[in-house]
Protein backbone atom coordinates (compact mmCIF):
# COMPACT_ATOMS: atom_id res chain seq x y z
CA UNK A 1 0.00 0.00 0.00
CA UNK A 2 1.57 3.07 -1.34
CA UNK A 3 0.86 6.26 1.05
CA UNK A 4 1.25 9.43 -1.05
CA UNK A 5 -1.17 11.57 0.47
CA UNK A 6 -0.33 13.52 4.02
CA UNK A 7 -1.61 13.16 7.15
CA UNK A 8 -4.41 15.70 7.88
CA UNK A 9 -6.22 17.27 10.76
CA UNK A 10 -9.84 15.66 10.87
CA UNK A 11 -10.28 17.54 14.01
CA UNK A 12 -12.30 20.83 14.27
CA UNK A 13 -13.05 22.72 17.53
CA UNK A 14 -17.00 22.37 18.54
CA UNK A 15 -19.65 21.95 16.46
CA UNK A 16 -19.02 21.45 12.25
CA UNK A 17 -21.77 24.51 11.00
CA UNK A 18 -24.24 23.75 8.00
CA UNK A 19 -22.21 26.70 6.26
CA UNK A 20 -19.02 24.50 6.28
CA UNK A 21 -20.68 21.34 4.59
CA UNK A 22 -21.80 23.70 2.30
CA UNK A 23 -18.30 24.88 1.19
CA UNK A 24 -16.93 21.41 1.15
CA UNK A 25 -19.64 20.36 -1.57
CA UNK A 26 -19.36 23.19 -3.88
CA UNK A 27 -15.53 22.61 -3.74
CA UNK A 28 -16.41 19.55 -5.64
CA UNK A 29 -18.25 21.58 -8.98
CA UNK A 30 -14.63 21.63 -10.42
CA UNK A 31 -14.48 18.07 -10.36
CA UNK A 32 -16.39 17.05 -13.08
CA UNK A 33 -16.00 12.97 -13.07
CA UNK A 34 -17.65 12.63 -10.05
CA UNK A 35 -21.27 11.81 -10.63
CA UNK A 36 -22.06 10.77 -7.01
CA UNK A 37 -21.57 11.89 -3.36
CA UNK A 38 -22.58 10.42 -0.29
CA UNK A 39 -22.43 12.26 2.93
CA UNK A 40 -23.05 11.00 6.18
CA UNK A 41 -23.47 13.42 9.31
CA UNK A 42 -23.96 12.51 13.04
CA UNK A 43 -26.08 15.14 14.95
CA UNK A 44 -25.97 14.88 19.14
CA UNK A 45 -28.96 13.93 20.35
CA UNK A 46 -30.62 14.42 23.44
CA UNK A 47 -31.30 11.52 24.95
CA UNK A 48 -33.40 11.44 27.89
CA UNK A 49 -32.21 8.89 30.90
CA UNK A 50 -34.47 8.66 34.09
CA UNK A 51 -35.80 12.34 33.11
CA UNK A 52 -31.99 13.59 32.28
CA UNK A 53 -31.88 14.86 29.30
CA UNK A 54 -28.43 14.72 27.49
CA UNK A 55 -27.97 19.21 27.05
CA UNK A 56 -24.57 18.56 24.88
CA UNK A 57 -21.03 16.14 24.49
CA UNK A 58 -17.68 17.10 25.17
CA UNK A 59 -15.14 15.42 23.05
CA UNK A 60 -11.70 14.68 23.42
CA UNK A 61 -9.50 12.47 21.45
CA UNK A 62 -6.11 10.95 21.02
CA UNK A 63 -5.61 13.74 18.78
CA UNK A 64 -2.03 12.76 16.94
CA UNK A 65 -2.79 8.80 16.65
CA UNK A 66 -6.63 9.34 16.14
CA UNK A 67 -5.07 11.50 12.78
CA UNK A 68 -2.64 9.09 12.16
CA UNK A 69 -5.38 6.10 12.46
CA UNK A 70 -8.10 7.84 9.78
CA UNK A 71 -5.47 8.61 7.56
CA UNK A 72 -5.15 4.72 7.09
CA UNK A 73 -8.55 4.11 7.08
CA UNK A 74 -8.92 7.06 4.32
CA UNK A 75 -5.86 4.93 2.60
CA UNK A 76 -7.97 1.74 2.86
CA UNK A 77 -11.22 2.97 1.67
CA UNK A 78 -9.61 4.28 -1.31
CA UNK A 79 -8.00 1.24 -1.72
CA UNK A 80 -10.68 -1.10 -1.52
CA UNK A 81 -13.03 1.16 -3.67
CA UNK A 82 -12.93 3.24 -6.77
CA UNK A 83 -13.43 7.02 -5.14
CA UNK A 84 -12.71 10.45 -6.31
CA UNK A 85 -12.25 11.88 -2.68
CA UNK A 86 -13.28 11.68 0.69
CA UNK A 87 -13.03 13.89 3.73
CA UNK A 88 -13.86 13.70 6.98
CA UNK A 89 -14.53 15.69 10.07
CA UNK A 90 -14.86 14.85 14.04
CA UNK A 91 -15.47 17.63 16.31
CA UNK A 92 -13.80 18.20 19.70
CA UNK A 93 -14.76 20.28 22.76
CA UNK A 94 -18.43 21.52 23.14
CA UNK A 95 -21.01 20.29 20.70
CA UNK A 96 -24.76 20.82 21.73
CA UNK A 97 -27.86 18.78 20.66
CA UNK A 98 -28.92 19.76 16.98
CA UNK A 99 -25.42 20.08 16.78
CA UNK A 100 -23.06 18.30 14.09
CA UNK A 101 -20.31 16.70 15.45
CA UNK A 102 -19.13 13.79 12.57
CA UNK A 103 -19.00 14.61 8.42
CA UNK A 104 -18.08 11.85 6.24
CA UNK A 105 -17.85 13.02 2.48
CA UNK A 106 -16.84 10.63 -0.04
CA UNK A 107 -17.26 11.03 -3.89
CA UNK A 108 -17.08 8.61 -6.93
CA UNK A 109 -17.81 8.51 -10.89
CA UNK A 110 -20.92 6.53 -9.84
CA UNK A 111 -23.00 5.83 -6.48
CA UNK A 112 -22.64 2.36 -5.29
CA UNK A 113 -18.81 2.98 -4.84
CA UNK A 114 -19.71 6.01 -3.00
CA UNK A 115 -22.59 4.21 -0.76
CA UNK A 116 -19.96 0.93 -0.21
CA UNK A 117 -17.25 3.23 0.89
CA UNK A 118 -19.03 5.63 3.20
CA UNK A 119 -20.49 2.81 4.74
CA UNK A 120 -17.13 1.06 5.64
CA UNK A 121 -15.94 4.48 6.62
CA UNK A 122 -18.68 5.99 9.18
CA UNK A 123 -18.05 1.79 10.81
CA UNK A 124 -14.37 2.09 10.53
CA UNK A 125 -14.37 5.43 12.16
CA UNK A 126 -16.62 4.12 14.84
CA UNK A 127 -15.40 1.11 15.95
CA UNK A 128 -11.45 2.35 15.41
CA UNK A 129 -10.73 5.41 16.31
CA UNK A 130 -9.68 6.79 20.28
CA UNK A 131 -12.38 9.66 20.81
CA UNK A 132 -14.36 9.95 23.66
CA UNK A 133 -17.73 11.76 24.37
CA UNK A 134 -18.59 12.81 27.60
CA UNK A 135 -22.20 13.34 27.72
CA UNK A 136 -23.36 16.13 29.97
CA UNK A 137 -27.17 16.76 30.86
CA UNK A 138 -28.91 19.43 31.91
CA UNK A 139 -28.38 19.13 35.26
CA UNK A 140 -24.78 19.51 34.48
CA UNK A 141 -24.25 15.26 35.81
CA UNK A 142 -22.30 13.46 33.09
CA UNK A 143 -21.84 9.73 31.63
CA UNK A 144 -19.60 8.68 29.11
CA UNK A 145 -20.83 7.74 25.62
CA UNK A 146 -20.35 4.50 24.45
CA UNK A 147 -21.02 3.48 20.55
CA UNK A 148 -22.43 0.32 19.82
CA UNK B 1 12.92 2.41 34.13
CA UNK B 2 10.17 6.02 32.86
CA UNK B 3 6.99 5.36 31.12
CA UNK B 4 4.53 8.07 29.75
CA UNK B 5 1.20 7.83 30.29
CA UNK B 6 -1.71 8.82 29.02
CA UNK B 7 -5.25 8.54 30.49
CA UNK B 8 -8.54 9.42 28.20
CA UNK B 9 -12.04 9.98 29.26
CA UNK B 10 -13.96 7.96 31.73
CA UNK B 11 -10.32 6.69 32.83
CA UNK B 12 -8.98 10.58 33.08
CA UNK B 13 -11.48 10.66 35.52
CA UNK B 14 -11.17 8.01 37.48
CA UNK B 15 -7.19 8.47 37.76
CA UNK B 16 -7.88 12.40 38.56
CA UNK B 17 -4.74 13.07 35.57
CA UNK B 18 -4.64 13.13 31.89
CA UNK B 19 -0.94 12.40 31.55
CA UNK B 20 1.93 10.88 34.16
CA UNK B 21 5.27 9.89 34.10
CA UNK B 22 6.05 6.37 35.99
CA UNK B 23 8.06 4.64 37.31
CA UNK B 24 8.30 0.81 36.13
CA UNK B 25 11.05 -1.92 36.51
CA UNK B 26 12.34 -2.60 33.08
CA UNK B 27 11.27 -5.17 31.51
CA UNK B 28 7.39 -4.85 32.37
CA UNK B 29 4.75 -6.04 30.36
CA UNK B 30 1.56 -3.92 29.48
CA UNK B 31 0.02 -7.50 31.08
CA UNK B 32 1.75 -6.41 34.48
CA UNK B 33 1.45 -2.49 34.01
CA UNK B 34 -2.16 -3.23 33.96
CA UNK B 35 -1.94 -5.23 37.04
CA UNK B 36 -0.25 -2.52 38.63
CA UNK B 37 -2.77 0.12 37.74
CA UNK B 38 -5.82 -1.85 38.54
CA UNK B 39 -4.37 -2.63 42.41
CA UNK B 40 -3.46 1.39 42.79
CA UNK B 41 -7.26 2.13 41.63
CA UNK B 42 -9.83 -0.65 41.81
CA UNK B 43 -12.28 1.51 40.02
CA UNK B 44 -10.48 0.33 37.06
CA UNK B 45 -11.12 -2.90 37.39
CA UNK B 46 -14.82 -2.44 36.50
CA UNK B 47 -14.34 -0.98 32.85
CA UNK B 48 -13.13 -2.33 29.56
CA UNK B 49 -10.51 -0.60 28.82
CA UNK B 50 -7.71 -0.99 25.83
CA UNK B 51 -4.10 0.08 25.65
CA UNK B 52 -1.86 1.65 22.53
CA UNK B 53 1.61 1.68 22.91
CA UNK B 54 3.32 4.11 21.13
CA UNK B 55 0.07 5.07 19.07
CA UNK B 56 -0.30 1.54 18.23
CA UNK B 57 -3.38 -0.59 19.83
CA UNK B 58 -2.05 -3.51 21.87
CA UNK B 59 -4.13 -6.20 22.14
CA UNK B 60 -1.39 -8.91 23.84
CA UNK B 61 -0.97 -8.21 27.45
CA UNK B 62 2.23 -10.27 26.95
CA UNK B 63 4.09 -6.92 24.89
CA UNK B 64 7.06 -5.41 26.89
CA UNK B 65 7.35 -1.81 27.52
CA UNK B 66 10.59 -0.03 26.88
CA UNK B 67 12.04 3.07 28.35
CA UNK B 68 9.71 6.06 27.68
CA UNK B 69 6.95 4.63 25.31
CA UNK B 70 3.85 6.25 25.59
CA UNK B 71 1.15 3.97 27.14
CA UNK B 72 -2.14 5.36 26.09
CA UNK B 73 -5.23 4.06 28.14
CA UNK B 74 -8.68 4.33 26.24
CA UNK B 75 -12.06 3.36 27.70
CA UNK B 76 -14.44 2.40 25.13
CA UNK B 77 -14.25 4.57 21.56
CA UNK B 78 -17.17 7.07 21.44
CA UNK B 79 -16.59 8.77 18.51
CA UNK B 80 -19.15 10.53 16.19
CA UNK C 1 -50.87 2.22 4.51
CA UNK C 2 -52.20 5.33 6.15
CA UNK C 3 -51.25 8.65 3.41
CA UNK C 4 -51.25 11.58 5.77
CA UNK C 5 -48.15 13.27 4.14
CA UNK C 6 -49.16 15.89 1.44
CA UNK C 7 -47.35 15.38 -2.04
CA UNK C 8 -44.82 17.75 -2.11
CA UNK C 9 -43.17 19.27 -5.47
CA UNK C 10 -39.89 17.50 -5.64
CA UNK C 11 -38.66 19.36 -8.47
CA UNK C 12 -36.28 22.68 -8.81
CA UNK C 13 -35.97 24.70 -11.69
CA UNK C 14 -32.07 24.11 -12.79
CA UNK C 15 -29.07 22.92 -10.31
CA UNK C 16 -29.52 21.99 -6.71
CA UNK C 17 -27.32 24.75 -4.63
CA UNK C 18 -24.54 24.00 -1.58
CA UNK C 19 -26.40 26.91 0.18
CA UNK C 20 -29.79 25.16 -0.78
CA UNK C 21 -28.54 21.54 0.80
CA UNK C 22 -27.12 24.13 3.80
CA UNK C 23 -30.51 25.65 4.69
CA UNK C 24 -31.82 21.83 4.47
CA UNK C 25 -29.15 20.48 7.16
CA UNK C 26 -29.55 23.61 9.35
CA UNK C 27 -33.14 23.35 9.53
CA UNK C 28 -32.39 20.14 11.09
CA UNK C 29 -30.60 21.43 14.46
CA UNK C 30 -34.51 21.67 16.38
CA UNK C 31 -35.02 18.09 15.68
CA UNK C 32 -32.74 16.91 18.88
CA UNK C 33 -34.28 13.19 18.57
CA UNK C 34 -32.00 12.97 15.25
CA UNK C 35 -28.53 11.52 15.74
CA UNK C 36 -27.50 10.97 11.70
CA UNK C 37 -28.12 11.88 8.79
CA UNK C 38 -27.44 10.73 5.45
CA UNK C 39 -27.45 12.62 2.41
CA UNK C 40 -26.58 11.20 -1.17
CA UNK C 41 -26.02 14.08 -4.19
CA UNK C 42 -26.43 13.24 -7.85
CA UNK C 43 -23.41 15.72 -9.64
CA UNK C 44 -23.54 15.66 -13.78
CA UNK C 45 -20.65 14.12 -14.96
CA UNK C 46 -18.82 15.38 -17.87
CA UNK C 47 -18.69 12.26 -20.09
CA UNK C 48 -16.84 11.80 -22.87
CA UNK C 49 -17.68 9.95 -25.97
CA UNK C 50 -16.45 9.68 -28.79
CA UNK C 51 -13.87 12.56 -27.76
CA UNK C 52 -17.50 14.70 -27.53
CA UNK C 53 -17.50 15.72 -23.87
CA UNK C 54 -21.06 16.69 -22.34
CA UNK C 55 -21.44 20.15 -21.12
CA UNK C 56 -24.70 19.85 -19.56
CA UNK C 57 -28.44 17.62 -18.94
CA UNK C 58 -31.48 19.00 -19.81
CA UNK C 59 -33.85 17.41 -17.11
CA UNK C 60 -37.81 16.59 -18.30
CA UNK C 61 -40.42 14.72 -16.33
CA UNK C 62 -43.69 13.88 -16.36
CA UNK C 63 -43.95 16.18 -13.14
CA UNK C 64 -47.28 15.52 -11.67
CA UNK C 65 -46.95 11.33 -11.83
CA UNK C 66 -43.15 11.70 -11.18
CA UNK C 67 -44.30 13.93 -7.57
CA UNK C 68 -47.13 10.93 -6.83
CA UNK C 69 -44.54 8.10 -7.20
CA UNK C 70 -42.00 10.30 -5.34
CA UNK C 71 -44.98 10.42 -2.60
CA UNK C 72 -45.73 7.07 -2.72
CA UNK C 73 -41.53 5.70 -2.37
CA UNK C 74 -41.32 8.46 0.73
CA UNK C 75 -44.29 6.89 2.11
CA UNK C 76 -43.02 3.65 1.74
CA UNK C 77 -39.52 4.33 2.44
CA UNK C 78 -41.32 5.92 6.19
CA UNK C 79 -43.19 2.34 6.34
CA UNK C 80 -39.69 0.46 6.01
CA UNK C 81 -37.54 1.75 8.26
CA UNK C 82 -37.35 3.87 11.44
CA UNK C 83 -36.90 7.41 10.31
CA UNK C 84 -37.22 11.00 11.29
CA UNK C 85 -37.47 12.69 8.02
CA UNK C 86 -37.19 12.46 3.98
CA UNK C 87 -36.41 14.83 1.96
CA UNK C 88 -35.93 14.66 -1.90
CA UNK C 89 -35.24 17.55 -4.83
CA UNK C 90 -34.52 16.48 -7.94
CA UNK C 91 -33.59 19.68 -11.16
CA UNK C 92 -35.79 20.21 -13.87
CA UNK C 93 -34.24 22.05 -17.50
CA UNK C 94 -30.35 22.34 -17.40
CA UNK C 95 -27.65 21.23 -15.34
CA UNK C 96 -23.78 21.50 -15.98
CA UNK C 97 -21.28 19.40 -15.33
CA UNK C 98 -20.14 19.79 -11.92
CA UNK C 99 -23.05 20.72 -10.54
CA UNK C 100 -25.64 18.68 -8.38
CA UNK C 101 -28.81 17.50 -10.06
CA UNK C 102 -30.24 15.61 -6.98
CA UNK C 103 -30.74 15.82 -3.31
CA UNK C 104 -31.41 12.95 -1.31
CA UNK C 105 -31.66 13.42 2.49
CA UNK C 106 -32.52 11.15 5.25
CA UNK C 107 -32.42 11.33 9.04
CA UNK C 108 -32.48 8.82 11.97
CA UNK C 109 -32.11 8.83 15.80
CA UNK C 110 -29.69 5.73 14.58
CA UNK C 111 -27.29 5.32 11.57
CA UNK C 112 -27.98 2.05 10.25
CA UNK C 113 -32.41 3.16 9.14
CA UNK C 114 -30.63 5.74 7.43
CA UNK C 115 -27.87 4.27 5.13
CA UNK C 116 -30.74 1.31 4.36
CA UNK C 117 -33.20 3.93 3.83
CA UNK C 118 -30.76 6.32 2.00
CA UNK C 119 -29.96 3.16 -0.77
CA UNK C 120 -33.59 2.20 -0.80
CA UNK C 121 -34.58 5.85 -1.69
CA UNK C 122 -31.86 6.35 -4.25
CA UNK C 123 -32.73 2.94 -6.01
CA UNK C 124 -36.50 3.68 -5.89
CA UNK C 125 -35.89 7.12 -7.90
CA UNK C 126 -33.69 5.64 -10.60
CA UNK C 127 -35.52 2.94 -11.18
CA UNK C 128 -39.24 4.24 -10.85
CA UNK C 129 -39.44 8.18 -11.23
CA UNK C 130 -40.03 8.77 -15.00
CA UNK C 131 -37.33 11.90 -15.25
CA UNK C 132 -35.32 12.03 -18.56
CA UNK C 133 -32.06 13.39 -19.56
CA UNK C 134 -30.81 14.78 -22.58
CA UNK C 135 -27.28 14.89 -22.44
CA UNK C 136 -25.83 18.05 -24.34
CA UNK C 137 -22.14 18.00 -25.73
CA UNK C 138 -19.88 20.41 -26.02
CA UNK C 139 -20.73 20.76 -29.62
CA UNK C 140 -24.17 21.06 -29.11
CA UNK C 141 -25.41 17.56 -30.26
CA UNK C 142 -26.93 15.31 -28.40
CA UNK C 143 -27.79 11.84 -26.69
CA UNK C 144 -30.62 10.30 -24.03
CA UNK C 145 -29.12 9.29 -20.59
CA UNK C 146 -30.14 5.73 -19.67
CA UNK C 147 -29.53 4.46 -16.22
CA UNK C 148 -27.84 1.58 -15.00
CA UNK D 1 -63.03 8.06 -28.73
CA UNK D 2 -60.64 10.34 -27.85
CA UNK D 3 -57.32 9.45 -26.09
CA UNK D 4 -54.67 12.34 -24.70
CA UNK D 5 -51.31 11.18 -25.47
CA UNK D 6 -47.76 12.32 -23.84
CA UNK D 7 -44.58 12.07 -25.12
CA UNK D 8 -41.44 12.49 -23.29
CA UNK D 9 -37.57 12.61 -23.75
CA UNK D 10 -36.38 10.44 -26.77
CA UNK D 11 -39.95 9.65 -27.60
CA UNK D 12 -41.04 13.33 -28.16
CA UNK D 13 -37.76 13.89 -30.25
CA UNK D 14 -39.00 11.01 -32.42
CA UNK D 15 -42.42 11.75 -32.66
CA UNK D 16 -41.82 15.67 -33.01
CA UNK D 17 -44.40 16.62 -30.22
CA UNK D 18 -44.96 16.48 -26.27
CA UNK D 19 -48.86 16.15 -26.56
CA UNK D 20 -51.58 15.11 -28.97
CA UNK D 21 -55.02 14.60 -29.23
CA UNK D 22 -55.49 10.80 -30.87
CA UNK D 23 -58.83 9.76 -32.04
CA UNK D 24 -59.00 5.92 -32.17
CA UNK D 25 -61.73 3.33 -31.95
CA UNK D 26 -63.13 2.64 -28.84
CA UNK D 27 -62.06 -0.62 -27.22
CA UNK D 28 -58.71 -0.36 -28.48
CA UNK D 29 -55.84 -2.25 -26.13
CA UNK D 30 -52.63 -0.55 -25.09
CA UNK D 31 -50.66 -3.21 -27.19
CA UNK D 32 -53.00 -2.42 -30.74
CA UNK D 33 -52.13 1.43 -29.91
CA UNK D 34 -48.61 0.50 -29.46
CA UNK D 35 -48.83 -1.22 -32.71
CA UNK D 36 -50.64 1.66 -34.02
CA UNK D 37 -48.02 4.08 -32.77
CA UNK D 38 -45.24 1.71 -34.18
CA UNK D 39 -46.79 1.49 -37.21
CA UNK D 40 -46.93 5.48 -37.81
CA UNK D 41 -42.90 6.13 -36.78
CA UNK D 42 -40.63 2.94 -37.53
CA UNK D 43 -38.47 4.84 -35.41
CA UNK D 44 -39.82 3.49 -32.09
CA UNK D 45 -39.50 0.20 -33.17
CA UNK D 46 -35.96 0.11 -31.76
CA UNK D 47 -36.55 1.74 -28.64
CA UNK D 48 -37.90 0.05 -25.95
CA UNK D 49 -40.60 2.23 -24.51
CA UNK D 50 -42.77 1.88 -21.48
CA UNK D 51 -46.62 3.37 -20.94
CA UNK D 52 -48.61 4.54 -18.20
CA UNK D 53 -52.66 5.16 -18.37
CA UNK D 54 -53.84 8.15 -16.51
CA UNK D 55 -50.28 8.28 -14.62
CA UNK D 56 -50.85 4.49 -13.37
CA UNK D 57 -47.88 2.26 -15.35
CA UNK D 58 -49.25 -0.46 -17.13
CA UNK D 59 -47.30 -3.70 -18.06
CA UNK D 60 -50.36 -5.56 -19.27
CA UNK D 61 -50.64 -4.93 -22.99
CA UNK D 62 -54.22 -5.78 -22.87
CA UNK D 63 -55.57 -3.29 -20.80
CA UNK D 64 -58.20 -1.35 -22.96
CA UNK D 65 -58.08 2.05 -22.80
CA UNK D 66 -61.40 4.27 -22.01
CA UNK D 67 -62.62 7.92 -23.10
CA UNK D 68 -60.25 10.95 -22.49
CA UNK D 69 -57.47 8.35 -20.71
CA UNK D 70 -53.99 9.95 -20.54
CA UNK D 71 -51.28 7.54 -22.51
CA UNK D 72 -47.93 8.61 -21.14
CA UNK D 73 -45.09 7.28 -23.93
CA UNK D 74 -41.82 6.83 -21.57
CA UNK D 75 -38.52 5.95 -23.22
CA UNK D 76 -36.14 4.38 -19.85
CA UNK D 77 -35.98 6.62 -16.82
CA UNK D 78 -33.13 8.73 -16.30
CA UNK D 79 -33.44 10.58 -13.10
CA UNK D 80 -30.78 11.87 -11.00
Amino acid sequence: MEKTRKIKNVFREGAITSEMIAKSIAAHQPKTDIGAHEIFLGQVRADQIDGNVVKSIEYTAHEDMANAIFHDIREETFNKFDLSCIHIYHSLGNVNTGEICLFVFVSSAHRVPARKALEFLVEEIKSKAPIFGKEIFEDESHQWKVNN
Amino acid sequence: MKLYLKYFGLIAELMKASEIDLEVSSGISVGELKSNLINGNQELERISFSVAVNQQMVTDDSVVCEENDEIALFPPFAGG
